[in-house]
């Protein structure tokens, strides 16, 4: 065990488990929000409760699981429901407090896109599309994004809002009459960037180590720099051993 | 009054070029072996509808049956991209029509349920919208607020495997039930995929299991291991494997070429797929037991 | 974490003086032990909503919970007439607001899903929209043709009667289902009452089995014959013979109040009534054994 | 057994089971409609298939059913769903093919009052309501009543539509949008009422020993006879035979 070092993957594990609270339904896919969950669940947030867009409530898995359509997630599950059920009773009803979203590019004022790079009708890239984030990022209570940090995934304006955090900032989001409070946090290998009063994605806080302009270089917008902008705490050594020993103890994900 | 049927007639009979199908299934219960029968028997122009594609539509697409994809997530879940499906959209060779899930599930939700459109809350994510006008607004007859809403989609074959059904095509599910139920009331014609076939009276005994009621069901076809490299919860597991080579096969339309004359043309069926899987996979992909407690419907 | 509470302490801690309460159950688990909790608590001014009142909204309307009655269907099932609700409606002391079946569902359903309403194929009979303004219409923007809907039912509580809960609330039913799910999910605050309370590991021996899941729950009470004289499907059958007495119980109020001051303010709880039924009731309501056959969810 | 002496009650079971057809999908209540689908299976129907608003599916009830929620109708029964899918996957969806229907009143259209005599607001004698039955009558394929004939259950016009037939006649049906075929016809223990080509309820066919000014006396618009107005086939001795002993045997509804 050398809590000393760490990578990039576990640093954003630990610091996006951070951000979890008890009692939390959290809406969570497969890879490092698994991990997080399943990280917070073992230290700070033992009554957080996952449930996942194939309809499976309360899973605990034997085994780490490789799609969010795993059957270890069903087998020892509190309940399953078919997948009209999960997004309209748990996710458009209300019932979610926390959606972790992802995608190609993260802008300024939180929207991300998942679907295309280039034109719509003529796409340069092609990307795998919505599937629940539209839903996720507009009706879950909390959101939060988990992301290397790289200029690219950091663009002033996304190409394609396939889910929205801030649109353009100010009370945008809000005249849309979604429900959710949008984005509270990006968790990247840097450090965590979190809305302002405005809606636009500022440096909350950096890692141990990574300095302002370092961030600011990695981002494709002029970064703001929170008032109250904090270091990190790194990943205790017993928040790295449950990870490394218990949870992806393959290193599937770390 | 029995509707079994072998899988060959059964789509033979159901499924015509030009067709709108969904084949169903989330992650769980994918009916492959339905799809590589379709492909050996060269039917084409197919309109594919799957929320997520998954490489059961990119087989398809890549062996070349479909004219358009209607879908909500095009990628290989835990893996990737979906190589050949990305390949003919970018190259403009497939049509598509794209929704979010719950667009996509409220379609069919819509198309079960005789209703004219399913509404749903704003998203405030419009760019989606604009490119597909599948979506309209409604106004709120109460506030007055903006309501979005989607068509039914009523697909005129499903296809649909199950753990268990009867010989009239009374099915029962468990583990994830995706979109299974919504997309056999939604469709035109219905062939369902079985596991395992038993008898009327296993039905009977849990009444609250049956998903699908053999009246919305045109062909019961006997098909094991239909679902991988899918799996079925229960009789065995998902070939996450094969999902992480597929990655690699579909590269290119020469790999996937080759991939499909050995194991969809070179095969007349899913028991010799299933044999030439060979013992080790046979193996890697058992699943243990772990039953239900049961419950009691009494004896009135 | 455990949220077990008796059965009193429940009613007392979440339902108020005014409350709009949905007690919950198609012919089926009605939660009679708490309409008589209730009662004995004097809570008053509540708006009452079922599709089908059956005797158990008679019952609090005779003694005085009410202003406002929401139905879809006013009879005692199989026998008539409800007697109690008939005349307080006739002689305009009860407040009503009607649907057909659908529209009530509808509104359920609305309110479960956080939808502004739920629309309705048109059936021609206006009578009742023209009576009840929460029905209006729409235009279906795909084809212009008019839509009914409803609005979201959201009841501040719900009381659910299941077969079998954990602690936490995970619960499962089986046998008719009625509206117990969307009733849970439609309610800002949601009592369970509880044949019979498991370890969470049968719960979660049955995932698929859980139609109401602990989030939603706010109280688990373990109560035995809660639902008597209607029934648990596999703990006890429904008392037909009772409901045929009601006919006549109910004839006058005199004569409910006699019921009332008996079987009602005259015991403490459930126990003590399912005591004084006696054996001959008992035995007459027996459930024999007819088990479902286990699936199995496979140990991955 | 007495084949020749047959009740009301009998005779109209025996007379609507008649209007099934094999492989029917029946939405099905308790009393006569049960014991006349009971009937049909047993005689010329064996595959039609009863569903129940209850949410119940192919039911093999070991008693006679008392509610259309008993018990009996659910163990052994091939489906159960919830009352919300009962109306929309296989109600409103097309999925069946005949529902029965009855009320307080039937008007010369077939329209049908279970609601209220008088006023709504203040009514004389307020009825059950609709349950299930609006949308029964409109997207039910066919739908049947059964009535004892009675002059003040057959007024010319209903008080209020809890249901609808042909409205007013004509096209008035057609041009509401509703899905189903409206009533086909009314057994009552003097004949048959079928709609004409304009909706108007018509003698489409007497009981054996039945004048035609008998039922015109017990009905309350100027009843017509339709040109090829029948006699109905008495009772069988095996259709009596199945339904004394083998459906009703404590006669609880014949």
């Amino acid at each position: 065990m050398d809590s000393q070092h760490y990578n990039s993957q576990e640093l954003m594990v630990v610091n996006a488990a951070r951000l979890l609270k008890d009692h939390d339904v959290v809406f969570v896919g497969v890879g490092i929000p698994n991990l997080a969950c399943n990280l917070a669940m073992r230290t700070h947030a033992p009554h957080l409760q996952m449930i996942y867009e194939a309809g499976v409530i309360g899973a605990q898995p034997a085994r780490l699981p490789l799609s969010i359509g795993d059957p270890s997630l069903v087998t020892g599950a509190t309940a399953v429901c078919s997948m009209y059920d999960i997004f309209s009773l748990y996710l458009q009803r209300g019932n979610v407090d926390v959606g972790f979203l992802g995608g190609a590019q993260i802008d300024q004022f939180g929207n991300i896109n998942a679907t295309v790079i280039g034109d719509y009708d003529h796409p340069k890239v092609r990307l795998p599309g919505s599937g629940g984030a539209m839903e996720i990022a507009a009706w879950a209570n909390r959101c939060y994004i988990i992301t290397p940090h790289q200029k690219r995934r950091f663009p002033a304006r996304v190409d394609f809002h396939t889910s929205i955090g801030f649109l353009t900032g100010g009370d945008a989001r809000a005249s849309t009459g979604v429900r959710g409070g949008g984005p509270q946090a990006v968790v990247t290998d840097l450090g965590v960037l979190k809305p302002d009063q405005h809606g636009e994605l500022v440096l909350a806080a950096m890692h141990p180590g990574v300095t302002y302009d370092v961030v600011a270089e990695h981002t494709g917008w002029p970064l703001k720099k929170a008032p109250d902008c904090q270091v990190t705490e790194p990943p205790t050594a017993e928040e790295l051993r449950i990870l490394r020993d218990e949870l992806d103890p393959q290193r599937i994900y770390i | 009054m029995t509707k079994l049927v072998s899988l060959p007639d059964a789509i033979r009979t159901h499924l015509h070029d030009g067709d709108l199908l969904y084949a169903s299934g989330f992650t769980h219960l994918i009916p492959f072996a339905a799809a590589h029968e379709i492909i050996r028997q060269g039917i084409t122009g197919l309109t594919l509808a799957r929320a997520t594609p998954d490489l059961i539509y990119d087989q398809m697409v890549a062996a070349g049956c479909a004219r358009k994809l209607i879908f909500s997530y095009m990628g290989n879940p835990g893996v990737g991209s979906l190589r050949r499906l990305r390949a003919a959209i970018e190259s403009g060779e497939l049509a598509w029509e794209e929704y979010s899930h719950f667009g996509m599930i409220s379609r069919l939700r819509a198309g079960a349920s005789g209703l004219p459109f399913m509404p749903m809350k704003p998203t405030g994510a419009e760019d989606l919208a604009s490119k597909n006008p599948q979506y309209r607004q409604v106004s709120d007859p109460y506030t007055g607020e903006r309501v979005v809403v989607v068509p039914p989609l009523t697909p005129d074959v499903a296809i649909i495997h199950v753990q268990r059904a009867d010989v009239q095509g009374n099915a029962q599910v468990w583990g994830i039930l995706g979109e299974q139920q919504l997309a056999a009331f939604a469709s035109q014609r219905v062939i369902l995929t079985v596991e395992e076939i038993v008898d009327e009276a296993v039905i009977r005994s849990d009444p609250n299991r049956t998903v699908i009621p053999g009246m919305v069901v045109d062909a019961v076809c006997h098909v094991p291991y239909c679902a991988h490299p899918s799996y079925t919860q229960g009789y065995y597991d998902r070939d996450n494997d094969f999902y992480l080579a597929w990655d690699e096969i579909s590269k290119t339309q020469e790999s996937v070429q080759a991939y499909l004359d050995e194991w969809v043309y070179g095969l007349p069926d899913r028991q010799a797929y299933w044999e030439k899987l060979g013992p080790e996979v046979h193996e890697r992909l058992q699943a243990g037991e772990r039953l239900s407690q049961p419950v009691n419907y009494g004896e009135y």
